[in-house]
């Protein structure tokens, strides 16, 4: 039996013994992911320690700060068998996908020791301090400013789009140190606490409701001098570096983007007749021009990932795949609204509108954020012209 | 006839500007969406619009309106639109007030239109009963029963249907659902026994509700008009308020337009302004163009009206209209909150309440889909 | 009787009498208003001398250079007399529609003498002298040099998109004069006759085969130094106005363009059931809302006309109505083809396609055209950006 | 498995791009066009075609073929498509001995597919009837008679008809127009008796040709496969035909757009290259994007081929494939005329054979409404 068969077998076992039946294909437990252990109660915290103490946090990150030491391909066989028995992930957050990767790459031997093992445990949560108020997809048009007072710097300006702030225990931060450059030049990447009281967090109201997203303000608030990450007016490499990880999260690359249902079902729902076919002609056009648009995208997403395993570089193409992808969702969820009708236009009505209608609606207004955050569809296009059709600057 | 406005009707349209802008700003809209208001518009608005006479704008002057005609009336809802402004215009006037000067007996109008004009009567029109338009699918029943019919079924998205004085429901007498013939329109009390309203909260906080009617007991002389008959003037009271609806949708578009183009001359990215960038510029041209276009089937439409086009040509306008200006106001919602960026996310920023109403309108009397299709059939294609 | 009622009367008495029964109603004589007298025979040329006698080949035009003389109000019954007996115009062509105007408005007395008789009578064809192979809607880019020899003007350089060169008598045509300065600033207008020796005209063949259009090349032609019109360096001024009359004829305003049948009848003759409903429902849509929008379009013709009319200027708004008018032209010549099918792509094959589907095909592919002719698309939305929105350059 | 190239595809598609820039460029198929050669392709190029031994890439080794695969004679075709290539590969190899291959006798793939593969048998199939795709329809009659059938009818569209060693006749000995039952195919000779063959001039210089059968008679040897058993390997061939197509499509669309960009950078307008204005470079990089969504679908459909799948799922995966990449082809050369401006318009340019050719690719085997709706029904909407 192969190396790779054994971990398999010994994960299936592990995973069999250790994850709490009531957890399994739990959706409330698989919401509550995104919670640090503090946030959590009964089998859910089982569950994350568990796999803290196995490492399988992190599953990929080196050992000595509580990840799991695993290869690729192990951790692909993880995966696979954590989902085969519908057990949710232990932990999610910026602290896994972007802050961690970051300060392994580029963090100082203190900053890991401080700061990664939090992160593998899953009780220090962080948060993203990149947008500001006046500079949209522009992100290194910073205003924020950050002071060199001799053993930290002091913060202040504001913050906007920071997801769940008002849970982060941490925010990893780009501030301007010196405005009398190129703005990408005097850039610097900190990181500090989110209890320091200089901090205010106000959360935002979106069109569609309720969000996660919040501004969050700085009044003279201070960050270690040995949690700056990377070199002072330097942070810009680290922040970009770090932004490769979002592009990829953002977009939904067609998919349906955490609803429950897709676009077919509520054609169905709504407007089949009894055996299923979409009665009104039009729309069954618009469904499955969508339908093969969404399998060429998804036939796309493998082609690219299959030539990138085969040596070619993705490069640029992700920026192709945030455009069409966010795109894709966007007229997905415009398709189900209009499908829906009347039925499709309730405001937090339980009474009237049933669950399903209110999360699509819901779902219609948030998801035209998406062709908007982590770099507009306008920049996407400004991106492929110039980097992939070398066009000529405007 | 020229497809312009005369003298009067810039007036009127100069003044309805002013007043939506001061009086009932997006503002009002918000306000009273995030107090839950019971009415679900400003009743002291209201006054002030009765005491401009807009009520009667385009009721016949034996009737005690205006006869100031749709034109004149289409021009106070376009500025309406302007400022997303609630009030019963639009059930009250546009459609409540034209079914009962379409239909209605002599004594109706007599009786009735006066009190419309006069802001002394609010109405509303009970149709719907799917999530699709369509007057002729009503099952809703009306049973004649000695001097009284009894009326049996469920209504949907009645527009002001929790705030009207009297709510016009249309049931069948005869024939079944999908045949024209045999509906009847009645006057009914909401206070009625039987009569369940329930408000529904939409997107675009305006005001629908759902009705229910369970043995309610109207008496004969309740019949709007002849009993059996109601098909063709509703059609016609249908195609004016959806030419009406597309006047507010023309303003409302083109408020949510001139507030998108504002925005990008000074909204400045990566060192410029937006509105400097030519595949901006070339998408907002686009939309300039398509909203040419718009403005040319609305004033058409009024127009029409006045000149007293009525039946299948009128439904034609109405379609033609109504589809151009659900597939304009669509676009420029659209991409009037792309281009607002992240701040066009937030509920704090007022361009997303037009996208909103976009939706709202579109499935307010038939969606682009019905329109495009009833143009088709009747262009015999 | 009012005066108008009267001219009515006269001119429907006159018409009846002078117009030869075997050109009303006439396609081949309608063709014919192209041409000049020379290359006409019959009625044609008996109903085109007793116009020019009139001189209503230009009616409004002042009597002493032999036009009618007429008010609006009398050209507007003329042109209505003429539309009920279905006579064809007595002369058509760029004489009439663009340089008459402008030496009129511009010309010396000496050349309103010597030209404009020429074009009432029917007999002197002019072309245009504009676009240049390099500068595409950037027509001011012009390299056509004129230099100036005392007495007269030598023309050196080529034009392309020339329409009718080859039977064209006369040219007038944009030159550069100057190259120093700005270069809408040295050009200078001139008017040169077709026969000289150093012109040769070549046919254009184009996608839709056989064209009207020439490249047109100019080895030292001379241009007499009293067929300058405005003053050198200053043609642009004349040239400019001269497009204005340019740019309301192209984009074929949503309309058939020439061809016999319409979107909808072809539609019913390839797409139909037996109830004249047309099958594909997707078809149907797009032909739906194509007509929508022709309506549309047609009634905001109207009421910018109506507008003009009641006092405002329509200003830039005909860069909308050429943008809009000409993509809807070329979209309707899309979808017949497409409805057409196999039968729509033949090619001067008359025995296995009938006349209408070849005169399709070759529409569709002259219709590219509409979109780049007269202002590109681009061109007008750039117009449209600037000059109504004010959106700042960029 | 991976959606990429083995290296031994990518070198076969390096030197078929080398050969057809080299041998058979854009000008070869003008030249034939102007002169109006009687053939349509030119023999001499089919020649080094067959040395090269593509005909026989995809036909198995049993059958005298090189055994390469579908994806090896996609990448052929692709590269084809880049030059618009006329020959009979596509009539003859992508349509024909597919044909032969899903449906024919042992004895006949013996007999006929070492002929194809060695370039000695070029083949036409003549299914359509009418301007709209579908095999289901055909009316054309076989009657039996002794031992022979004798066939009737008209077809229509045929690829190569006019020039191909063996025409296969799809034509009823059973059932009535609309059913796929009862459908047989007949290797007719051009020569024979009853056969006339009108070819036809089309926009894009290719070579169709409408086929009059009357009173042909054919031995009971000249079906291909079982009487009235056609439908499934019809189906099945003409699945691949039409991915194989899309492979060609995607070359010619690819070199349009490669042609286009290179145009736009170097092309002058208001002192600038118009490829550095914005609104021109969004809709590039909106090309760029639907062209990679055209490649991944050819290359999906290529080796689904190569892996067997058959009957209805490689028909949803062929109406995927034929549907995008018509969608891309007809959008990508329709830009590439607008953007190449006036020269786009001159047939001395040749970016319009690019227009004409999507065009005409689109109506072969099907167009973009026929792929869509089949596409629509297999998945069940």
């Amino acid at each position: 039996m192969s190396d790779l068969n054994k971990f398999r077998e010994d994960t299936r076992a592990w995973l069999d013994a250790n994850c709490p039946a009531s957890i399994r294909a739990n959706k409330e437990a698989a919401a509550e992911s995104q919670f640090t252990k503090k946030r959590r109660s009964g089998d859910s915290v089982v569950w994350l320690e568990r796999m803290a103490e196995k490492g399988w946090v992190a599953p990929t990150w080196p050992r000595e700060y509580g990840g799991g030491g695993l290869s690729a391909e192990e951790a692909g066989i993880l995966r696979e068998e954590m989902r085969r028995i519908k057990a949710p992930p232990p932990y999610m957050g910026m602290g896994l996908t972007m802050i961690g990767p970051t300060l392994l790459e580029f963090g100082t031997e203190d900053q890991k020791q401080r700061h990664i093992p939090g992160i593998t445990s899953g009780e220090v949560h962080w948060c993203q301090g990149y947008s500001e108020p006046n500079a949209g997809s522009d992100l290194a048009n910073l205003q924020t400013r950050a002071e060199d007072q001799g053993d930290h710097f002091l913060v202040n300006g504001s913050k906007i789009w920071t997801s769940g702030a008002m849970y982060a225990d941490w925010m990893f931060c780009l501030t301007r140190t010196d405005s009398s450059v190129q703005k990408q030049k005097g850039i610097t990447f900190l990181l500090f606490p989110m209890d320091d009281p200089g901090v205010t967090v106000k959360p935002i109201r979106l069109i569609s409701g309720e969000s996660p997203f919040c501004q969050v303000f700085f009044d003279n608030v201070k960050a270690r001098k040995d949690d700056l990450v990377g070199k002072v007016n330097e942070g810009w490499t680290v922040g970009k570096r770090l932004l490769q990880h979002e592009r990829n999260s953002i977009g939904g690359g067609g998919t349906r983007m955490g609803l429950s249902v897709g676009v077919v079902d509520v054609a169905r729902q709504y407007r089949a007749d009894d055996e299923g076919r979409i009665e009104d002609p039009l729309l069954r056009q618009q469904l499955i021009q969508h339908q093969i648009n969404s399998q060429a995208f998804a036939l796309t997403n493998k082609r690219i990932m299959d030539e990138a395993m085969n040596g070619q570089t993705p490069g640029f193409t992700t920026s192709m795949l945030k455009y069409y992808g966010s795109e894709l969702t966007k007229a997905s969820s415009e398709m189900m609204v209009s499908m829906m009708g009347p039925q499709g236009l309730g405001r937090e009505d339980p009474e009237h509108y049933s669950n399903q209608e209110l999360e699509i609606t819901r779902a219609w207004l948030f998801h035209k954020a998406l062709t908007i955050a982590g770099g507009c569809s306008e920049v996407q296009l400004d991106i492929i012209s110039k980097r992939i059709l070398e066009l000529p600057p405007y | 006839m020229p497809l312009v406005l005369n003298e009067e009707q810039v007036l009127l349209k100069d003044s309805a500007r002013d007043f939506f802008a001061n009086k009932m700003p997006v503002k009002q809209l918000r306000t009273l969406r995030d107090n839950n208001d019971a009415t679900g518009y400003s009743t002291e608005s209201w006054q002030e619009i009765v005491a401009l006479g807009w009520p009667g704008v385009a009721i016949p002057e034996a009737f005690g309106g205006l006869e100031f005609g749709y034109t004149g009336l289409g021009v106070v809802m376009e500025e309406s639109g302007r400022t997303l402004a609630a009030s019963p215009l639009f059930a009250t006037c546009a459609l409540g007030a034209n079914l009962i000067l379409f239909g209605g007996s002599e004594d109706q109008k007599s009786d009735l239109l006066p009190r419309v004009a006069q802001g002394e009567l609010t109405l509303a029109l009970a149709i719907e009963e799917s999530s699709t338009h369509g007057p002729e699918r009503t099952r809703a029943q009306a049973t004649e029963d000695g001097d009284s019919f009894v009326l049996d079924g469920s209504k949907k998205y009645v527009l002001d249907g929790h705030s009207a004085d009297q709510i016009l429901v249309l049931a069948r007498t005869s024939g079944s659902a999908g045949r024209s013939d045999g509906l009847t329109l009645f006057l009914v009390d909401p206070a009625a026994s039987g009569v369940q309203i329930g408000r529904l909260q939409t997107m675009d906080a305006r005001n629908w509700a759902n009705i229910d009617l369970s043995g309610v007991r109207v008496p004969k002389s309740a019949v709007l008009g002849t009993v059996g008959q109601a098909a063709a003037p509703l059609q016609d009271a249908l195609s004016a308020a959806q030419i009406l609806l597309s006047a507010e949708m023309l303003g409302s578009t083109l408020e949510c337009f001139e507030r998108t183009i504002e925005y990008i001359k000074t909204r400045v990215q990566f060192d410029r302004a937006i509105g400097s960038l030519q595949a901006i510029q070339h998408r907002a041209a686009h939309m300039y163009s398509e909203i040419e276009l718009a403005k040319s089937v609305v004033i058409n439409a009024l127009q029409a009206l006045d000149q007293d086009t009525r039946g299948d040509e009128l439904a034609k306008i109405a379609s033609l209209t109504k589809a151009k200006l659900a597939e304009v106001f669509n676009l420029v919602s659209s991409e009037g909150v792309q281009m607002h960026g992240g701040i066009g996310m937030t509920d704090e920023e007022e361009i997303g309440f037009f996208l909103k109403r976009a939706r709202a309108t579109e499935h307010t009397l038939g969606d682009v889909r019905y329109h495009q299709n009833r143009y088709g059939a009747l262009i015999g294609v």
